[in-house]
């Protein structure tokens, strides 16, 4: 178990940017630009992990161990298994297109909103790297700090009711979690995520599963979605939906089918139930949504569910499926949020009966957008289509009538999909599309074009993430043994 | 060979690419030659790799991977392209009509403000369709499968200010995507049996499958061509589809695409032939929708809507024969049927250019006399259509006719409704033809009627058109069934024909003779009513309102499907989401505060009161430490 | 010829240092001008809990094996020291608040800090019910008289009154009670009643319930807490920030030290009822301050529910139970103290009490403060931004270890729920547009001191999340002082 | 010893003990209530005497004085109060106290 | 023998008599409507508590207790009343509210558990005291255990005293202030 500190690097380089922000006196400019760069240095970090990891190797890879509570046998332990890395890389990714986003609108109070920002990145890449089980909490927990503030402060007209009402949502199942970890981790001794022996108390998968279960969010636990994500400024929105929500389809990945195995398959049935539940019933309502990110909020609650279906389906393809269909729909909503963004700044409003026609005229906007749209609608060839095809071939394999469901999503979601493109897009100009409102400026495509290219060559080599998710890429046997 | 089908694939593809990054850098025409020449570039890849597996004593087929595409465990799937016969001879078909009609669109599409759009979209359908033919395994044929849909749906909403056009658009993509989902469906079945989606393994696979499996298998597969292919019950989107442009629905729309679900079978035969009864369920609906499609097109004003329904019929015929067994027959048709009908929409294109976008053919009357070229050219689709000998029609739809005759009362059937195809083919093709082409030019003609520089078109139009109607005229002789017949030979590694679907030389000759007595019969009664374009539909009340409402089948699945989904979303947010999902944390909060008050209530700011709390707690611990001990 | 008994001077110098300062500030009164009296003043009492501080400190150093001193009057042990240690910093952070926020009888204020300060050291090394109830009145008296100080603020002589009625009651109650408890035992001395104490005797089990009762209420616990919101709003600021930390901390030391040592037959009883109490606090505490819109009387309820959540790892009774106190009572009074402060800040600024209204733009107008008064309020909420994170999951641990789920349950819900109320003070201070109300006196005073003061609680709070090993070292440490 | 036993002086401190409780919560004028105080102060220091006569040593004695002199400061701190609150405003009346409250 | 017994007599006599006066003086304090009365009464409560005292054997915490109590402390109570002039109130006026029904349920439960605890436990030791030499309780020996065993306690007690005489200054200051 190579032991490494580049990992730590990613977690605490921007929280100490962040407080650099906050301490020294910085111009708007060098502020925002300073934080640019830092989560730029991030991916580059990322990438340089993402060269040098070893997806043969079984284990952990650039771990580090210190102990953090001793008395309870609490330590600092991070580290990456492979799934963990493409997540990081989600996470820096969308954080640093997000940032530059929120440095392209020039957001006011710069030292305040770049600080939040880099102290989300580094409380995120936490929860994707946490090996201990305290510490795991303490990052989940910390990722609402900024975000409460992110929402509250710039976020549109709603926003009180919008940050309370996630806040006590996500903390109310979070807080059952440490219930649980309190439980869990001195019942055997140990908070370490590595060491810890299975259990097979049906009440703690429980506590774990509540808590991601609303973090991703799954049905019927979304009350907090639909207004958080419509408050929320479009560039928090999109991490919130991109980045965030996969902390709870990786949290059950991680903690609640490696260490309850038991409790995972006696709930299986119901779990896929509660999936697909979600995955139908967000369809159907971004079917009705009537605003551009009503739809994609509730389309990703429907992506939530599928993740869940391939997760617990508990088959190879299911779990190769799921992780690529993290980091597609990662990519893909955070763009698409984005581009809701500047179309929002363009013409005041999502609201389709106000929208219209924008494709005349400005082809980039038109072009990016309906790039995403079929993509996030899983048009076979794209990377979504590969995840979405694994996870129900794999969910087919548990039993044919997930798959049945799940097909009938992908149906569904050509139907919300296509129907959010033409009413931004197509038909006669809508009465808050000015004729003078510009197409993407040379910054925006800046933040957007990166993104779509990831989603591209993800959708020409799935079988990159596919592939190299879990070591030797056997999910099943990885999960029996927790990934040791 | 490979190289070549490589260079096919991805010569479109470049073409698209180079478009959309060079964007307003170029002129407009520019962005329409690039497109051509990239398929054109892709036509010769074609006939290279032709050419290179004509060289190959084993036609068995040839596979490349370039890199693993997905994979998971021990489910593998390569971006792997195939050269066999079958897939040469559409790679031949796709690239070359393909290429022609690009060619057609550069003067077509002139003076359009979005023509970068359109070409950068029409070379990306060229290459999603060669994708869907070349593709070496079921997923890669599933993904161009989808994309084939996706550029259909771009182009059919193209202009896309027109709402029509893009719910047109919207409609074909979701029909096509439920296709797509019971294709995948079926894949998960294979998957799950033999973890791989390799043609080989799979059609292996298939004769060691339950019967319940591979009847699954099979209707997934019959699922998803009939959506792509506009058969009953998934027809109803082709109609729509004629809002996009007129050279978008002779490539996508008549020519290559909507023929893929024949490909399909033909390419999968293996499978269906596990499934006899699904496939001859498939030659079913075949005969069906051939039948009804020509009932409709009869009734039908707009020009391209009456070329639509004769597509579906006509397509209609190659699933009869694919769906007996007769691949090579269908196979063969699918190639006629791309030149003739491609031919009819590119002169009906001609005419709707001249008349400025005018598509009713009620007003269209005796603009022959003013295009004579664009007359002949039609005419020679429209009897090639009918299959009067020796247009090519006649070869390839006979051929299908007799194949059927073959499955004893089945088979009859399948051949009757095939000969009363081919009346109605010929009544309602001359129909459109009488009534637009013979007599004195209309007032509305003469008025709207401006000609390209006095010709009928500039000659990238006029110069395809020519080509297609000599290929319409004489692409017939490629095969003639009793006498000789390379195509079957040709085919004969991929997709033998089966047995049961070889039509005796009696069979044939009967059939034929037939089917050209009626087809000119047809021709005879359009002559009889509409000749002297007295009146444009036939006015047989009930029958009239039936047909002009496409046997209700729009109104059916409005009333089937959307409505009831649509119901169901509204009330599901209405009554579920808001007042029990999105309500239910906040109902907590407040009864929390409620709670909350009712505390504060105890807190009266009276001294004595504190105290009594304090001694109240004093007496209430004390008593239960005495209870206890 | 009398023997009078040896004395261990060194271990009550603190005390003595404490006690020689506050006569020194009371002289001020009357031999220092008056233009002079405030800097002498504080400089004194700074100077004076500055010596008591490190003289606590060397004491903890060179406590290792605690024992009896004078007479058997006084534990020499590092419980007392650590208390001590924590009660002289918050005194020390109190004087230099108070320099700028006393507004009369600086001497006399002074003087009396310091005398309770003393009073404090000593209660918390209290070896006999006698020196313990003298000890309380002792700092009782002087806080009494701090309440009422400032008589330009409204309502602090009510408050006085109220807190001098009740904290009499209460130490009646505990008068009573250790005289029973001498009565059934014949002694007066913690260690003797263990010792000679006959198990599940009436008189015995009486007194033990009057006294649990008298310290219950000075710990401000349900339903003994009724005083506390009155008295901590009408209380000058800065002595409610002194009382809120420094009495908890006093209180629960003492209460541990005394149920352990000299209860030890009576677990089964004290355990439950400080469950019990502790429950009652955490719903009282935590509904209560739900719907409060003076800041000051949320945080006192807040303080309540605190002392539910210090309960519960009274309750344990464990070593592990004490640790968990010690650690908890670090951060918890760090933010008490530094949000009391923060406070006082504002209500300077406007001239009037401080509700949630007008303490909206806080944040962006003090940026420090702002940021502060943030960090504390997630803190108390129990997110993992500074230690009370780690001090809510060791109670909940010790609960655990000790059997008992269900309050682990309970102290997770009671979290749950004052999130809303924190939240609201963060929504307050940075989501609120401030334009309306306009702060008194133009530019707000600079008040370095107490931004000094703050900034260490700041530390602390934030320190005790990192360093918690060393922290529960010095915690183990001192809990392994007392008998277990 | 001569007389009667502890249990019934014991039983004499009980009742001032309730009286005084009774009289700090019925009672609404400051003095009073004070008073009432120092009533339950006498009951304990009556116990603690009991009790010290009962195991014959002196600790309870002594703590009885130290109490008398507690009960002296806190009475001279509760007056002070009082004087204080009569100076500001003129109704002695606890019940009038209730400004902080909710 | 004889004597004894009268004696005994004789503390009977005394004690129902003092213990009598104490009840009845301490439930004046609490019910006179005249906090004047109620002081006085309070001084009788206080005389028989010391005889109490006495009859406790406790001759030093008797004299303390007239002193200290009935000397300084109810004279400051005089004084305060003399000050702020006698305000009438009747405490049970306005009929019994949850308040003062609480009230009486609170302080007899608490003076019920404590008879109880108690009595349980006079058949117990409480019953016989050992019997204690004739120093006990004399200010000598009183004086020997502050200066031995009780130092810190006596200590203490002056800084309360102290602490208590600041604060009195400090809030009779406010007064001044105010007026």
């Amino acid at each position: 178990m190579t032991t490494s500190s580049i990992t730590s690097l990613l977690i605490w380089l921007p929280v100490a940017a962040a407080i650099a922000i906050w301490i020294l006196p910085l111009s708007r400019y060098a502020t925002g630009s300073l934080a640019v760069l830092v989560s730029l240095v991030e991916v580059g970090f990322w990438i340089e992990q993402a060269a040098r990891f070893d997806f043969g190797k079984h284990g952990l890879q650039f771990s580090q161990d210190a102990p953090w509570i001793k008395d309870l046998h609490v330590s600092y332990h991070v580290g990456e298994y492979a799934f963990s890395l493409w997540l990081v890389g989600l996470t820096v990714i969308a954080m640093a297109a997000c940032t530059g986003y929120g440095f392209w609108v020039g957001r006011d109070r710069p030292r305040a909103y770049f600080g939040l920002m880099l102290l989300l990145t580094g409380a995120t890449v936490g929860v994707f790297v946490a090996q201990d089980m305290l510490l795991f909490y303490a990052f989940f927990e910390a990722m609402l700090i900024p975000l409460y503030i992110l929402i509250g402060v710039w976020g549109g007209a709603g926003r009180m009711g919008a940050t309370i009402k996630l806040l006590i949502y996500t903390m109310a199942g979070s807080l059952i979690m440490l219930a649980a970890i309190v439980v869990y981790g001195l019942k055997v001794g140990t908070f370490d995520l590595v060491d810890a022996p299975t259990s097979t108390s049906r009440w703690l998968f429980l506590g774990f599963m509540l808590a991601f279960a609303i973090k991703a969010p799954i049905f019927p636990f979304h009350g907090w979605l639909p207004d958080a994500y419509r408050e929320a400024p479009p560039e928090v929105t999109a991490v919130l939906s991109g980045v965030i929500a996969k902390a709870g389809t990786y949290g059950m990945l991680r903690i609640v089918l490696t260490k309850f195995p038991e409790p995972s398959s006696y709930y299986r049935t119901l779990v896929l139930a509660l999936g697909a539940a979600a995955l139908v019933y967000g369809s159907v309502l971004a079917f009705r949504a009537a605003d551009f990110r009503g739809v994609v909020a509730y389309s990703s609650m429907a992506q939530s569910g599928l993740i869940t279906i391939g997760l617990f389906a508990g088959t190879n393809l299911g779990y190769d499926g799921a992780v690529l269909q993290m980091v597609a729909h990662g990519l893909v909503s955070c763009a698409l949020f984005l581009v809701a963004g500047t179309v929002e700044r363009r013409t005041t409003t999502g609201d389709f009966l106000r929208l219209g026609g924008m494709a005349k005229g400005r082809p980039a906007l038109a072009t990016l957008l309906m790039t995403l749209g079929i993509i996030s609608l899983a048009v076979p060839g794209s990377a979504a289509f590969a995840g979405e095809f694994l996870i129900l071939a794999g969910s087919y394999q548990r039993a044919w009538w997930w798959a049945v469901i799940g097909a009938s999503g992908i149906v569904l979601a050509a139907m919300y999909m296509l129907r959010l493109i033409s009413a931004v897009l197509h038909e006669a100009r809508g009465p808050s599309v000015q004729d003078e409102a510009l197409d993407l400026r040379p910054g925006e495509l800046a933040l957007v074009v990166p993104l779509v290219a990831a989603l591209l060559v993800l959708s020409a080599w799935p079988a990159g993430i596919s592939h190299h998710s879990f070591a030797g890429d056997a999910p099943v046997q990885a999960v029996q043994v927790q990934f040791r | 060979m490979i190289s070549g089908a490589w260079l096919c694939l991805f010569a479109p593809l470049a073409g698209t690419l180079l478009i959309l990054l060079a964007g307003n850098r170029i002129p407009r025409v520019a962005a329409g030659w690039i497109s051509t020449a990239s398929v054109f570039v892709a036509f010769a890849g074609a006939i290279w790799s032709f050419f290179g597996l004509r060289a190959q004593s084993d036609r068995s087929g040839y596979l490349s991977t370039a890199w693993t595409w997905l994979q998971s465990g021990s489910f593998k799937v390569g971006l792997t392209v195939l050269v066999d016969p079958l897939s040469t001879m559409m790679m031949l078909v796709v690239a070359g009509v393909g290429g022609l009609i690009v060619l057609y669109s550069i003067g077509y599409m002139d003076g359009d403000d979005e023509e970068r759009r359109y070409f950068a979209y029409m070379s990306l359908f060229v290459f999603s369709m060669l994708m869907l033919v070349e593709g070496g395994n079921l997923l890669l044929l599933l993904v161009g499968w989808g994309l084939v849909g996706l550029s259909s749906y771009l182009l059919i909403g193209f202009w896309h200010e027109r709402p029509s056009a893009v719910a047109a658009a919207k409609k074909a993509f979701v029909m096509n995507a439920i296709g797509d989902a019971t294709m995948a469906l079926s894949f998960f079945v294979i998957i799950a049996h033999s973890s791989s989606l390799e043609f080989g393994t799979s059609f292996d696979l298939a004769g060691s499958l339950s019967p319940t499996a591979i009847n699954l298998v099979a209707l997934g597969l019959l699922g998803g061509a009939v959506a792509k292919s506009a058969q009953i019950p998934l027809q109803t989107w082709l109609p729509d589809a004629m809002e996009g442009p007129t050279p978008v629905s002779a490539l996508i729309h008549a020519a290559t695409m909507v023929t893929a679900g024949v490909y399909l079978i033909a390419r999968t035969h293996t499978i269906f032939e596990h499934a006899r009864t699904v496939e001859l369920a498939a030659a079913g609906l075949g005969a069906l929708t051939l039948v009804v499609a020509g009932l409709i097109a009869l009734v039908q004003t707009d020009i391209k809507r009456v070329i639509a329904y004769s597509t579906m019929s006509q397509i209609g015929y190659m699933f009869l024969g694919v769906g007996v067994g007769a691949y090579a027959n269908g196979m063969f048709h699918l190639m006629t049927h791309a030149f003739f009908k491609a031919l009819l929409f590119l002169a009906a294109g001609v005419l709707i250019h001249a008349l400025g976008g005018e598509q009713d053919i009620r007003r269209m009357r005796g603009i022959g006399a003013l295009m004579p070229l664009t007359r002949w050219a039609f005419l020679a689709g429209a009897l090639a259509l009918v299959g009067i000998p020796p247009f090519s029609g006649f070869f390839s739809k006979d051929s299908i006719i007799a194949a059927a005759l073959h499955d004893h009362w089945y088979g009859a059937l399948l051949a009757i409704a095939g000969l009363v195809g081919a009346f109605l083919t010929g009544l309602y093709t001359f129909r459109l033809y009488f009534l637009v082409f013979p007599g004195e030019p209309s007032a509305f003609v003469r008025e709207h009627l401006h000609l390209h520089h006095g010709k009928e078109g500039p000659p990238t139009m006029l110069l395809p058109v020519g080509i297609l109607a000599l290929l319409a005229v004489f692409g017939g002789f490629l095969q003639f069934s009793p006498v000789w017949h390379p195509l079957t030979n040709w085919l004969d590694p991929v997709a033998r024909t089966l047995t049961a679907a070889e039509p005796t030389n009696r069979q044939e000759a009967i059939s034929s003779v037939i089917a050209v007595a009626l087809g000119l019969g047809g021709i005879g009664l359009a002559w009889a009513l509409y000749g002297r374009g007295e009146r444009a539909v036939p006015h047989v009340a009930a029958l009239q309102r039936i047909l002009e409402h496409k046997f209700y089948f729009d109104e059916a699945y409005d009333a089937l499907f959307y409505k009831p989904a649509a119901q169901l979303a509204t009330w599901l947010r209405r009554d579920f989401e808001e007042p029990v999902v999105l309500a239910t944390g906040t109902d907590l909060g407040e009864g929390a505060l409620e709670l909350g008050e009712g505390v504060r209530r105890l807190q009266t700011g009276l001294l004595r009161t504190y105290v009594l709390f304090l001694g109240t707690g004093l007496a209430i611990v004390g008593v239960i430490f005495l209870a206890i001990r | 010829m009398i023997h009078t008994p040896h004395i261990d001077w060194f271990s009550i110098v603190p005390i003595l240092v404490l006690l020689g300062a506050s006569f020194v500030a009371l002289l001020s009164a009357v031999l220092v001008p008056a233009a002079w009296r405030r800097p002498f003043a504080v400089a004194v009492a700074a100077a004076g809990s500055t010596g008591a501080l490190v003289t606590a400190v060397w004491l903890y150093v060179d406590s290792a094996n605690g024992h009896l001193v004078i007479a058997d009057a006084f534990y020499r042990d590092r419980w007392t020291a650590l208390s001590q240690v924590i009660i002289l910093a918050i005194t020390l952070a109190t004087a230099l608040v108070g320099a700028e926020h006393v507004r009369a009888h600086e001497s006399e204020f002074y003087a009396l800090l310091l005398a309770s300060a003393a009073g404090m050291a000593f209660f918390v090394g209290a070896a006999n019910l006698m020196t313990m109830f003298l000890s309380l009145e002792w700092f009782s008296i002087a806080l009494y008289v701090m309440c009422a100080i400032d008589y330009d603020v409204e309502g602090s002589l009510e408050a006085g009154l109220k807190y001098l009625v009740i904290g009499s009651f209460g130490s009646a109650a505990l008068l009573f009670g250790s005289a029973l408890v001498y009565g059934s035992t014949n002694h007066i001395g913690f260690a003797q009643i263990a010792a000679s104490a006959s198990s599940h005797d009436l008189l015995l089990v009486l007194g033990l319930a009057m006294i649990i009762a008298g310290l219950a209420f000075k710990s401000s616990s349900a339903p003994f807490h009724m005083w506390t919101p009155d008295v901590y709003q009408g209380a000058p600021t800065t002595v409610t920030a002194f009382m809120s930390s420094a009495t908890k901390v006093a209180a629960f030391a003492l209460t541990f030290r005394i149920v352990r040592t000299a209860f030890p037959q009576e677990e089964h009883l004290w355990s439950w009822a400080f469950a019990g109490i502790a429950v009652a606090s955490l719903v009282v505490g935590n509904l209560a301050a739900l719907v409060q819109k003076d800041v000051k009387r949320m945080l006192a309820y807040s303080s309540v529910s605190h002392a539910g959540f210090i309960l519960i790892g009274l309750s344990a009774g464990s070593a592990l139970g004490g640790r968990a106190l010690m650690y908890y009572l670090i951060p918890y009074s760090a933010m008490a103290f530094g949000s009391f402060a923060i406070v006082a800040v504002r209500e300077r600024e406007l001239g009037t009490a401080v509700t949630l209204d007008n303490l909206a733009g806080f944040g962006w107008e003090r940026p420090f403060l702002g940021v502060a008064m943030w960090f504390f309020m997630f803190g108390f909420a129990g997110l993992p931004l500074g230690g009370g994170f780690v001090g809510k999951f060791y109670v909940l641990s010790a609960a655990y270890d000790h059997g008992w789920t269900w309050l682990v349950i309970v102290g997770v819900i009671a979290t749950l729920v004052s999130l809303y109320y924190y939240l609201g003070v963060v929504r307050a201070i940075y989501m609120r547009p401030s334009a309306e109300l306009l702060v008194a006196g133009g530019s707000p005073p600079r008040e370095v001191l107490l931004q000094i003061a703050v900034g260490a609680a700041f530390v602390v709070s934030a320190g005790s999340l990192f360093a918690v090993s060393p922290l529960v070292t010095l915690a183990r440490h001192a809990a392994s002082a007392l008998p277990f | 010893m001569a007389g009667p036993g502890i249990a019934w002086y014991l039983g004499i401190a009980a009742f001032l003990f309730g009286t005084g409780a009774l009289g700090v919560l019925v009672r609404r004028n400051p003095i009073i209530v004070l008073l009432s105080l120092e009533i339950m102060l006498n009951g304990g220091n009556l116990a603690l005497i009991a009790f010290a006569r009962h195991a014959g040593n002196g600790a309870g004695q002594i703590f009885a004085l130290t109490v008398m002199a507690v009960a002296a400061s806190e009475v001279c701190v509760g007056l002070g109060l009082v004087v204080a609150i009569h100076r500001r405003r003129l109704t002695l009346d606890v019940d009038e106290l209730s400004e902080l409250r909710g | 023998m004889i004597v004894a017994s009268a004696g005994n007599v004789l503390v009977w006599i005394v004690w129902v008599g003092a213990g009598f006066a104490c009840l009845a003086s301490a439930a004046a304090v609490v019910s006179f409507s005249n906090p004047f009365y109620s002081a006085l009464a309070l001084i009788g409560n206080l005389g028989s508590l010391a005889v109490l005292y006495l009859l406790l054997s406790a001759e030093f915490v008797a004299a303390a207790q007239v002193l200290v109590y009935a000397g300084a402390v109810m004279v400051m109570f005089l004084f305060v009343i003399a000050y702020v002039g006698p305000r009438m109130e009747t405490p049970w006026a306005g009929g019994p509210s949850w308040q003062s029904v609480g009230a009486v349920l609170a302080a007899a439960s608490i003076f019920l558990e404590i008879i109880v605890a108690v009595s349980l436990k006079a058949g117990g030791r409480l019953a016989h005291s050992d019997h204690v030499n004739a120093t006990f309780g004399t200010p000598g020996w009183i004086g020997r255990l502050f200066l031995t065993d009780h130092l810190l306690a006596f200590e203490i007690t002056s800084i309360v005293l102290l602490i208590a005489a600041v604060g009195g200054v400090v809030l009779g200051s406010h007064a001044r202030r105010a007026a």
